[in-house]
């Protein structure tokens, strides 16, 4: 061990510096982000909680029920059904989408042909009643009041 | 008669300070070790989270006091108070003020006990309180514990001897044991300090105290990544909460006994600034060296408990006996 | 890049294998193939051992590492529905190899764990799956899935619902 | 080195490059012997233990502190992935790949996805290459940067986990810039990237390339030269580049033991072979000098993405290959033919060519091999995943054999293993 080194070991350079680096950390400022006070926006193709889009004139649902997304759906828990309504054409009576099945990788919202269903920046999804992850029909198209205004599809 | 009401007194206030320091030590901790990792600690308990401690208080109490089945119960409860109670005990060696001082026309010494053979009652205290984690890891049956517990053992062995001789330097200088004679000997300004003539023995006692109070980088008996929480592993509840107050409470009075020996104890660094109370230069001393442990545990990794032992031995155990053939030299030269 | 088609030449280093193999071995590879510039080999279970040894430990070859090495289930071929894959991969000379075996239902292959120790579980987790025992093996327990299993999963004909062994599968969808 | 002007230039270590010979005998010096007959404790580490990274287990045979004999066990993750892989078709399975590794989980996507494109026979347009290369290099530095802070806590530095946890924090913002996810990305897709570059993503990135190498400086103050780390890594747990070809051990570890194999540069896919790096070799085989790959490995990541934002082509970032990839969404809207391609593609699944693929790709923790063989169905007749950790946690014998307990942690750190990895 030459003379250098053993100056180095016994004024413990070493740890000194690494106690700069913390030290310069202490009076840094802070990267943490006090979570329910404040609330980081999230970006624009983020995927969370899915909507169903309606026409805002007519309030017509954009979905065909083509199944589409059903079947692409890689954990299967989106549910369609539909049937002949009155005026002769198909309608959807019943979409559920099982939140607690879902895996959000976007699959649903990508293969859409009639940008209905799209995913929304909604990530508080934690609840305490297993029933808030059943998406009904209704609950879908009242989440589109929290849909991005510009639809990014890819 | 009088006497005695003072020593209640100074027992009194000197356990609330002891006792009442923990919360605070603890939080302390908690938050500065968010702020040297850029986050901002505890903040929801109280303003900034000052009350955080009580509340983790108030759950330990409130959690259920398990002892396992297989444990060696007797000893498995009383473990915790053999590593709690010495401190307390070594707390009162430790002067905190000139003696004879003038209150309501009595003479106090400020010292709770005056021991000629402080220093050595200070050593024995601190080795005991290693029963407490030898005997709680070995008692809870729990393999991990053991492992824990044998590592506390390696580990005592190893940095007290060159703890204790690293300490010969400076008793030589004083020329006493007695804790309040070595902070008179101390007068003066912070140079006339002992550290600066017996830096190498204020180097080896300060790294043998941080082993000594378990904390990183020697927080091998604990060490949570290798042997999950080592000798505490099988405590729940108020128990565990004692383990961990222990250990507080021993930072605080090792860092006092740091501050007597080597930083003038109750002295102010200046003379000109002897105005100011003693106890609170004591106190000031108390939390730099508490910092300073924070900051070094939260910075370095872990030795190994066999490297521990090799600086023990083949390091800090060479280089006391040097710094005390020296210092002997020279006081007999001078 | 993503298209490596047939129109691809042959590179270089896989015709030096599969001259090299074929000179050693000729008549006793049954079957070669290349696909998207893969070299392909059906063997013998009998050759398995011979051959693998061969191409560790050949100066040339040098396939000093088992990528990785599982079964694979054709219930419609009836007299050998099982096929265990081997593929190397030489570090030195940056090729690979990929050996095939068919296996009839309780036919058993030596274990490479002597030649590669990384096989040892390859071997373990084939077991489990396809059922294929592999002799000499120095432990062949379950590796990845629990201890009282029955049945092996990666085969064709294993349910998706019901019970076997004491365990219960149900279609959850719907339900959770 | 590209990126060499941020190299901590009085933190370098000299150090001779041992022979194989050398490195042996190095191992065993630096091991205790563990033959003969001794009494030993045994302990069961995890899958409850806090530096198990995840569910592995190891019943671990004691002498002392020194392991005797270890037996790892792995499962306690097993999802049957390669059973849902027979279930699902190629489309449907990438969102099952992100939970394999899920540090990295595009690394995982792109490793997939080479491999079916492999077999489809499709063609990557130049901006989809450039994406991947990009994404897969940002993956890289996030993955190492959560190994090195976990591998330095495992050594006991608690503040280094948070530190580098903050970072990452920044390449995770930029995926989910990029594909709306911070973990599960299923960003790759056959043919392409599933969605094009946002806008403002090119400044975002630049910034954090460039502090990246800055915030490296900083850890190696903390650590590089620390005494008590050189202590618990130099020289500990050397694995020797036979014991890595036999163990099937790769990536950082291989190449920490002296081997130049990188097979982002002996099998290059994505935009490698147009972008300029050097594979980060060291020779002692031991813990630290793992850590001294990965560090070069990120600072290197730094520089590919960098070139690859300088040299980014325009186009499309998804093949427009009817038969095998399924259309732009723009087109669905527009175009006929787009949108029965987007039907068939759902409801029948792409067209394969029968036949059988094994392709490896290097992720960050070593080499992916994914094997296709297809019976020209919709799905796959057989998927099997041979992913670099499962051969990391079969090395633990090995490995922690004559090594003391307190290092045992380290060493399992170092290999970096995951266990969604492993147990697939």
């Amino acid at each position: 061990m030459g003379l250098k080194k053993i100056i180095e070991k016994a004024t413990f350079v070493d740890i000194i510096k690494g106690l700069s680096v913390t030290g310069k950390y202490f009076v840094s400022s802070k990267v943490t982000v006090e979570y329910p006070k404040e609330k980081l926006v999230v970006r624009p193709r983020y995927r969370g909680m899915h909507a169903l889009l309606s026409n805002p004139e007519t309030g017509e649902i954009n979905c065909d029920g083509c199944q589409l997304c059903a079947t692409i759906c890689p954990s299967e828990c989106i549910d369609i059904q539909t049937s002949e309504g009155t005026d002769g054409r198909k309608q959807v009576d019943y979409f559920n989408l099982d939140l607690g099945r879902c895996v959000f990788c976007g699959f649903c919202e990508e293969v859409c042909p009639r940008a209905a269903i799209i995913m929304t920046p909604v990530y508080e999804l934690a609840t305490y009643d297993k029933d808030d992850f059943a998406l009904t029909k209704e609950k879908l198209l009242a989440n589109q009041d929290n849909a991005h205004k510009e639809l990014r599809g890819r | 008669m009088i006497e005695f009401v003072f020593l209640v007194v100074k027992a009194v206030l000197f356990l609330a300070v002891g006792v009442g320091m923990v919360p605070f030590l603890i939080y302390f901790e908690r938050k500065f070790a968010g702020f040297f990792q850029t986050r901002v600690g505890p903040t929801y308990a109280g303003p900034g989270g000052v009350l955080q401690s009580f509340g983790d208080m108030a759950k330990l109490l409130s959690k259920e006091d398990l002892t396992p089945a297989w444990a060696d119960g007797p000893i498995f409860r009383l473990a915790p108070y053999i590593l709690f109670v010495p401190p307390f005990i070594a707390m009162t060696l430790i002067p905190f003020g000139p003696m004879g001082v003038d209150i309501f026309g009595y003479k106090v010494d400020m010292v709770i006990a005056n021991f000629d053979a402080g220093l050595i009652m200070f050593l024995a205290l601190s080795s005991i309180a290693v029963y407490g984690v030898v005997l709680g890891g070995w008692s809870s049956n729990n393999r991990w514990s053991l492992l824990g517990s044998l590592r506390s053992g390696a580990q005592m062995i190893s940095y007290e001897i060159a703890m204790g001789l690293s300490l010969v330097g400076m008793i030589i200088m004083a020329g006493s044991l007695s804790l309040v004679d070595i902070v008179n000997q101390q007068a003066g300004n912070f140079w006339d300090w002992f550290w600066l003539p017996q830096l190498v023995g204020f180097t080896i006692f300060f790294v043998s105290a941080i082993a000594e109070l378990n904390r990183g980088p020697f927080d091998l008996p604990e060490a949570e990544q290798e042997l999950v929480a080592g000798y505490m592993t099988e405590y729940t509840g108020m128990r565990w909460g004692m383990y961990m107050m222990g250990e507080y409470v021993s930072m605080v009075v090792v860092s006092a006994i740091i501050a007597t020996l080597y930083l003038g104890g109750w002295r102010a660094p200046l003379e000109v600034l002897g105005f100011i109370p003693g106890f609170i230069w004591l106190i000031g001393k108390v939390l730099a060296i508490i910092f300073l442990l924070m900051w070094i545990r939260w910075t370095v990794p872990r030795y190994r408990y066999n490297q521990l032992m090799d600086i023990g031995w083949k390091v800090f155990l060479p280089l006391a006996l040097v710094n005390l053939v020296a210092t002997a030299v020279i006081v007999s030269v001078i | 890049m993503g298209a490596n088609g047939e129109n691809i030449e042959i590179p270089g280093a896989v015709k030096t294998v599969f001259a090299k193999l074929e000179e050693e071995f000729g008549e006793r590879l049954l079957d070669s193939s290349l696909f998207r510039g893969e070299l392909t080999f059906v063997i013998a279970p009998g050759d398995y051992l011979d051959i693998l040894t061969f191409c560790k430990e050949s100066e040339d070859l040098k396939f000093d590492r088992l990528d990785c090495l599982m079964g694979n289930h054709f219930p419609e071929r009836e007299d050998k529905p099982f096929q265990v894959l081997v593929h190397l991969v030489s570090q030195p000379n940056n090729t690979r190899l990929r050996l095939k075996v068919l296996l009839a239902e309780g036919e058993k292959l030596p274990t490479l764990s002597g030649l590669w120790r990384s096989a040892d579980w390859d071997e373990r987790e084939t077991w489990e799956m396809y059922g294929i025992e592999f002799d000499g093996h120095p432990d062949l327990r379950r590796l990845l899935t629990v201890s009282d299993l029955e049945g092996f999963p990666l085969r064709k004909d294993f349910p998706l619902e019901g019970t076997v062994g004491g365990r219960v599968r149900t279609n959850l969808k719907g339900k959770i | 080195m590209a990126a060499s002007t941020h190299d901590n230039p009085d933190v370098s270590i000299e150090k001779p490059r041992p022979t194989l010979e050398e490195l042996k005998e190095r191992k065993r010096k630096s091991r205790q012997p563990v033959g003969g007959c001794r009494e030993t404790i045994t302990v069961s580490m995890g899958p409850q233990h806090p530096s198990t990274h995840g569910v592995f287990r190891a019943e671990l045979d004691l002498d002392g502190e020194i392991i005797v004999n270890a037996r790892p066990e792995i499962g306690n993750l097993h999802r049957g992935v390669e059973k849902l892989a027979e279930y699902r078709t190629y489309h449907q399975f990438i969102p099952v790949t992100d939970r394999l590794d899920y540090i990295s989980s595009f690394a995982m996507n792109h490793a997939y996805c080479e491999a079916v494109e492999k077999l489809m026979g499709v063609e990557v347009p130049p901006r989809a290459r450039y994406i991947r290369t990009l994404a897969h290099e940002l993956t890289r530095i996030a993955n190492h940067l959560l190994w090195l802070g976990v591998h330095v806590m495992d050594l006991g530095a608690q503040t280094f986990f948070l530190i580098t946890f903050r970072d990452r924090e920044y390449i995770l913002d930029l995926f989910e810039m990029l594909c709306g996810a911070r973990l599960t990305h299923s960003y790759a897709r056959i043919g392409g990237v599933s969605k094009d570059l946002p806008e403002d993503f090119d400044r975002r990135c630049r910034e954090v390339v460039d502090f990246m190498p800055k915030r490296l400086v900083e850890y190696e103050n903390l650590i590089k030269s620390n005494r008590i780390f050189l202590k618990r890594t130099v020289g500990v747990g050397i694995f020797t580049s036979e014991d890595c070809a036999t163990w099937r051990i790769t990536g950082p570890s291989l190449r920490a033991a002296g081997v130049e194999r990188d097979l982002r540069k002996d099998e290059p896919y994505a935009a490698y072979d147009e972008v300029d790096f050097e594979v980060a070799v060291e020779y002692n085989a031991d813990v630290y000098d793992r850590f001294l790959v990965r560090m070069k490995e990120v600072r290197e990541s730094c520089s590919i993405v960098r070139q690859c934002l300088d040299k980014m082509p325009e186009g499309e970032y998804l093949a427009r290959d009817a038969a095998h990839v399924l259309p732009l969404k723009k087109n669905v809207m527009s175009d006929a033919a787009s949108m029965v391609q987007d039907f068939v593609h759902v409801f029948h699944g792409p067209r394969i060519p029968e036949g059988e693929v094994y392709r490896a790709v290097e992720v960050p923790k070593g080499e992916m091999g994914v094997y296709i063989s297809s019976d020209g169905g919709p799905k796959p007749q057989r998927l099997h995943l041979a992913t670099p950790t499962f051969y990391h946690c079969q090395a633990v014998p090995p490995l922690f054999e004559g090594e003391t307990l307190a290092d045992s942690v380290g060493i399992f750190g170092s290999v970096d293993v995951v266990l969604g990895d492993s147990d697939r």
